[in-house]
């Protein structure tokens, strides 16, 4: 059940020039609901002027135990501006949980990747947890333009294997992920990426080639965030559908990336 | 509560607090939200005869105080909301109006000729304003000619309230509504959205997929207030007023201008809940004012 | 600063960036504010043939993102233009270009007829589109015989640079754009303010003191980016744009779409160092994308 | 002449449920120029969504030792309320000084009282301080609806006698300030007001009648607070003239008030 309510800011660290860590709690205290990996809020910005419609952020994590959500906040526009300068004990009007979720695979035995570049590695976070608490073994690679743009990697690294990729080779492998020397050496049953749109074109490409089980979570823009708009349309083999309601992760079998 | 009924010709609300086409769904996008049953009326996304794919991605643009949309009518047909949404749908305590958008006025009025037949359907309101479809209707919402023709046709064919629902990209839409209530519509809905543009500075292409989309939001709502100001003073059927609702000053500015009825749109996105809002600011403006029924502010500038 | 440099017409601009009529008083009033010769041209309030007192207070209401006027006009007429406020203002190094509106056609004739004998004053804009003043220009601007007519009149009493300034409230703009190229206008200026409304809904009164009134600012843009876009592919005279702008983007949006210049209005009442600006983001935008000339953007979208 | 410069939000303090004073400082700490009592700021809101047009607001004093001025700002709407929201330490984006001002009479034995109806005191107290500093003695008649609305009584006392009425009685003489007894006690030679505008017509006729020197400044929509756009006129004997620029200040002989 999808829900509108305030939350308080708790923290709101700025990890570099660009991203901020916001950590947030419902204000009435209230419990939060089961919520699954890959699934995301909208958040109202009340402090940004050119700001209209509400903003779509990926679920970083989830901490039960301190009954908070965690986002990551790349500052890219006005909207996401406002968002990364606001206040620790301010209200932030969220509606979530949204979106499908990221598919475990089907036993223990399955080897898995998960794939972020840049800001998209916020999604990984918790489904990396997720993975771990249900008994798999995560293995994470994570990409950037240079090493200031590799995000959480402690937090990363509590839940697996965390390699690194850099364009300019400041941090781990130098390259592109999909050239990262783990994707030679090792096989992986199921692979999930989340990020720009050519890195996870690629990642498709080679899971499609190494007949590879791959889940991609998309950001195409949202007006509305739950199923009401259909503006937020990503072509599939079944027609156009909405990423905020069947989506944002798709099995890239259904996408129409492939060439 | 009946001091918040209104009427549209036959059509009985509980209050006049409607949802606006394409900006709800089928309703059930927010029940998570609120509770449906308080509403006046939902109208749902526009519905042609056959399915359509809608337009391609991008299909949307953000605005100042508003939004450009080129959806472009996607939906499943008119067979497919007979078999499967009508049935989900149709035992909400309100009013559920389909929204009937078409190419040709055959289209139309076989549209119409299916949901007749609906018996918790009490209304259609016929799109002939949608700015997102190449034939998509627009051209019928911008000639009197034309609009009366569609009108006339679709009239015959269907027996409950038919409500045909305006566009704003017209130099007289007095002249629109005229011609349509000449025809034997029952109301007018107004405005749909304004064809507009958005361009990506950086990238130096349109940002739609369409090039041009319609405009909605806060933004309109001075112009859409003008129109239905227009309109009520033109037509003697009820006028249903909508264009950038987002809270009930809103409403009630609308109401004022002449509308018996209000649709809230887009901002349904920036707040699912903000038609109960609505609802309950009407309610509190009543009793602020010593008003017994909402009726004595349709119109009353 | 070559690179800037457009025509309309036979007018040369040191650069697009010019301000709005009725926005920017007779430039003095932003003198504090901004060297005044950095800009491409300066529109002044509309002139009339005779003295005006304009409509009654209140002239303005605030809405989302922009704001409606009904200043009706108000001026000094032109031979007060002439006498008392060209000699103030003859001097800046920028083009003055003097806003002319009248109620029929022998008023817009016998004012452009004054104008054109000021050394100084290299263009008139012919404002056929103010939806303030009963009488007050728009009928002109809504009707392609008559937006033909009071071209031609002005055109064979005015020989230097004729702009003529267009209404947004058409079905088809493209159309009273084509009638004033076809009658000799040397360029379309778009748009002027479009029709709207408000209400205060606690004293169930309209706000403005005419009812309705001029709706500009920014919540206008997308409609008026779409009609430059329209009419640029329709004429062959350079196309001034506005409607909305408010940063270099906008500026860079409306050029892309097919203007030659752009006019800043509103937005210089919010920010009144708005225009330099944009002219400095125009600058470093075509440096980072390596443009020589803003002509090459000049709809090439 | 007239700037736009950025302030400093020095402090911000609650003065009753509806009014907030706000001290603010030239952001690059440059020394205010030269402002007359009656003169007012135009104040770009930066945290309102729904605010796109500055916001008018008399300039209630000038502290010359401090740098400062002060701004007494009632939360009647979006664009007040944030600016009664707003925190220290923040921006402000100011143009100043704007409008004509209050003009001193001729002579030092001239008696002046000033009379001020809920926020209207504001520019009241600057008139008062520059009439001290240049030899008057001025007097104050205060007016509000409860002892809460009659606002900075210790600053008004400062500069000279202070008469309070309140409609409900609660604090100061009860009624409307044209009932006030001092006007019957005593000559005043000139008086200025500022406040609700029946409370001026009121003022203004009383005035009138009694052949005493009355300006009054009044309180029109503005769009630009520079005399550029023609929206905020008066109706006056000499036509429709700019409140914002021959304004606000009006020697009640120009106004078409008087019946
Ligand atoms: C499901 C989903 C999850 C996301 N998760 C994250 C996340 O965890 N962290 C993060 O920093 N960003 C995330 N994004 C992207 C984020 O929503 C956009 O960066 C943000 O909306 C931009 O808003 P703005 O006002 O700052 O920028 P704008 O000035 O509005 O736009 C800047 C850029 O962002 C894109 N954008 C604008 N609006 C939207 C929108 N409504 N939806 C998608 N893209 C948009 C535009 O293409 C533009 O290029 C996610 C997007 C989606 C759809
Ligand atoms: C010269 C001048 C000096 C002023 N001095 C003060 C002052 O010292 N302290 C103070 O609290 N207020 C002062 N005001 C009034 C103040 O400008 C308005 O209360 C404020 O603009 C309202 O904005 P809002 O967004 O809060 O309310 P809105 O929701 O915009 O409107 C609320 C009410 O305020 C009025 N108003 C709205 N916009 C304006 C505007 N641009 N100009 C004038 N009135 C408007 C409307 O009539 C409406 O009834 C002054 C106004 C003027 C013209
Ligand atoms: C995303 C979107 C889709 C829409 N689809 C339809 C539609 O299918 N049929 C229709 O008549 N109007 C459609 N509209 C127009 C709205 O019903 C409404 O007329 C318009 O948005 C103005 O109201 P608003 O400003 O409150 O949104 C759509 C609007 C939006 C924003
Ligand atoms: C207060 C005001 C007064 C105006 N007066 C005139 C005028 O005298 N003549 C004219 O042609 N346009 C007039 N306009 C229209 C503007 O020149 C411009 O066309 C319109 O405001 C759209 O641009 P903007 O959104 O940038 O303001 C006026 C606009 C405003 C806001
Ligand atoms: S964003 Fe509205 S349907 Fe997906
Ligand atoms: S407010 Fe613009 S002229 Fe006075």
């Amino acid at each position: 059940m999808k829900k509108m309510i305030d939350f308080e800011i708790l923290s709101n660290e700025k990890l570099n020039d660009q991203n901020h860590l916001l950590k947030i709690t419902p204000l009435n205290h209230e419990k939060l609901p089961q919520i699954y990996p890959g699934q995301f809020v909208e958040i109202y910005v009340p402090n940004s002027k050119s700001t209209f419609l509400r903003r779509p952020i990926s679920i970083n994590f989830v901490d039960e135990s301190q009954n908070t959500l965690w986002l990551l906040i790349q500052n890219v526009g006005n909207g996401t501006a406002a968002l990364c300068a606001s206040k620790i004990g301010q209200k932030l009007n969220i509606i979530f949980p949204l979106g499908n979720s990221f598919t475990l695979p089907d036993n223990q035995n399955k080897r898995t990747l998960l794939v972020g570049g840049g800001v998209g590695i916020a999604p990984m976070l918790f489904l990396g947890k997720v993975l771990k608490n249900n008994g798999f073994v995560p293995e994470f690679l994570l990409g950037g333009r240079s090493a200031s743009d590799v995000l959480q990697i402690d937090e990363f690294e509590k839940f697996g294997k965390t390699n690194i990729t850099t364009e300019d080779g400041s941090l781990g492998e130098k390259g592109f992920v999909t050239h990262h020397s783990v994707l030679a050496k090792q096989h992986y049953d199921k692979i999930y990426a989340c990020g720009p749109k050519p890195m996870m074109v690629a990642i498709s490409n080679y899971a499609y080639v190494q007949n590879i089980e791959c889940e991609v979570s998309l950001e195409n823009m949202m007006a509305c965030g739950f199923g009401a708009c259909l503006c937020c349309v990503e072509k599939t083999i079944r027609g156009n559908v909405c990423v905020c309601t069947e989506g944002p992760v798709f099995n890239i079998k259904e996408l129409t990336w492939i060439d | 509560m009946d001091r918040l009924k209104v009427k549209i010709g036959n059509l009985e609300l509980k209050n006049p607090v409607m949802t606006a086409s394409g900006t709800f769904g089928y309703g059930k996008e927010y029940a998570d939200f609120i509770d449906l049953n308080r509403l006046g009326g939902i109208v749902v996304k526009g519905t042609t005869l056959e399915a359509r794919q809608g337009n391609d991605y991008p299909r949307m643009a953000e605005t100042p105080s508003g939004m450009l949309n080129a959806v472009g009518l996607q939906n499943k047909g008119a067979d497919y909301f007979i078999d499967h949404l009508y049935p989900e749908i149709c035992d909400y305590d309100t009013n559920i109006i389909v929204n009937v958008s078409g190419s040709t006025i055959d289209d139309y009025v076989r549209c119409a000729e299916k949901l007749v037949a609906l018996d918790k359907i009490p209304a259609i309101e016929l799109n002939i304003s949608c700015p997102n479809v190449k034939e998509g209707g627009m051209s019928f919402g911008i000639s009197p000619k034309a609009a009366a023709e569609v009108t006339k046709a679709v009239r015959s064919a269907y027996t409950k309230t038919l409500i045909v629902k305006l566009s704003p990209n017209v130099t007289d839409i007095t002249e629109i509504a005229r011609a349509v209530e000449a025809e034997g519509a029952d109301s007018v809905s107004l405005v749909n959205t304004f064809l507009g543009m958005a361009i990506d500075a950086e990238k130096r292409k349109p940002v739609l997929s369409t090039i041009t989309g319609g405009l909605s939001g806060p933004c309109i709502k001075p112009i859409a207030l003008r129109m239905v100001w227009q309109v009520f003073h033109t037509v003697k059927i009820p006028v249903i007023g909508m264009g950038g609702i987002s809270n009930w000053k809103d409403a009630i500015e609308f109401i004022l201008a002449g509308s018996s009825a209000i649709q809230v749109g887009t901002y349904n996105f920036v707040d699912p809940t903000i038609t109960m809002k609505i609802l309950d600011g009407i309610e509190s403006y009543l009793d602020r004012h010593h008003i017994q029924s909402i009726n004595e502010l349709i119109g009353n500038l």
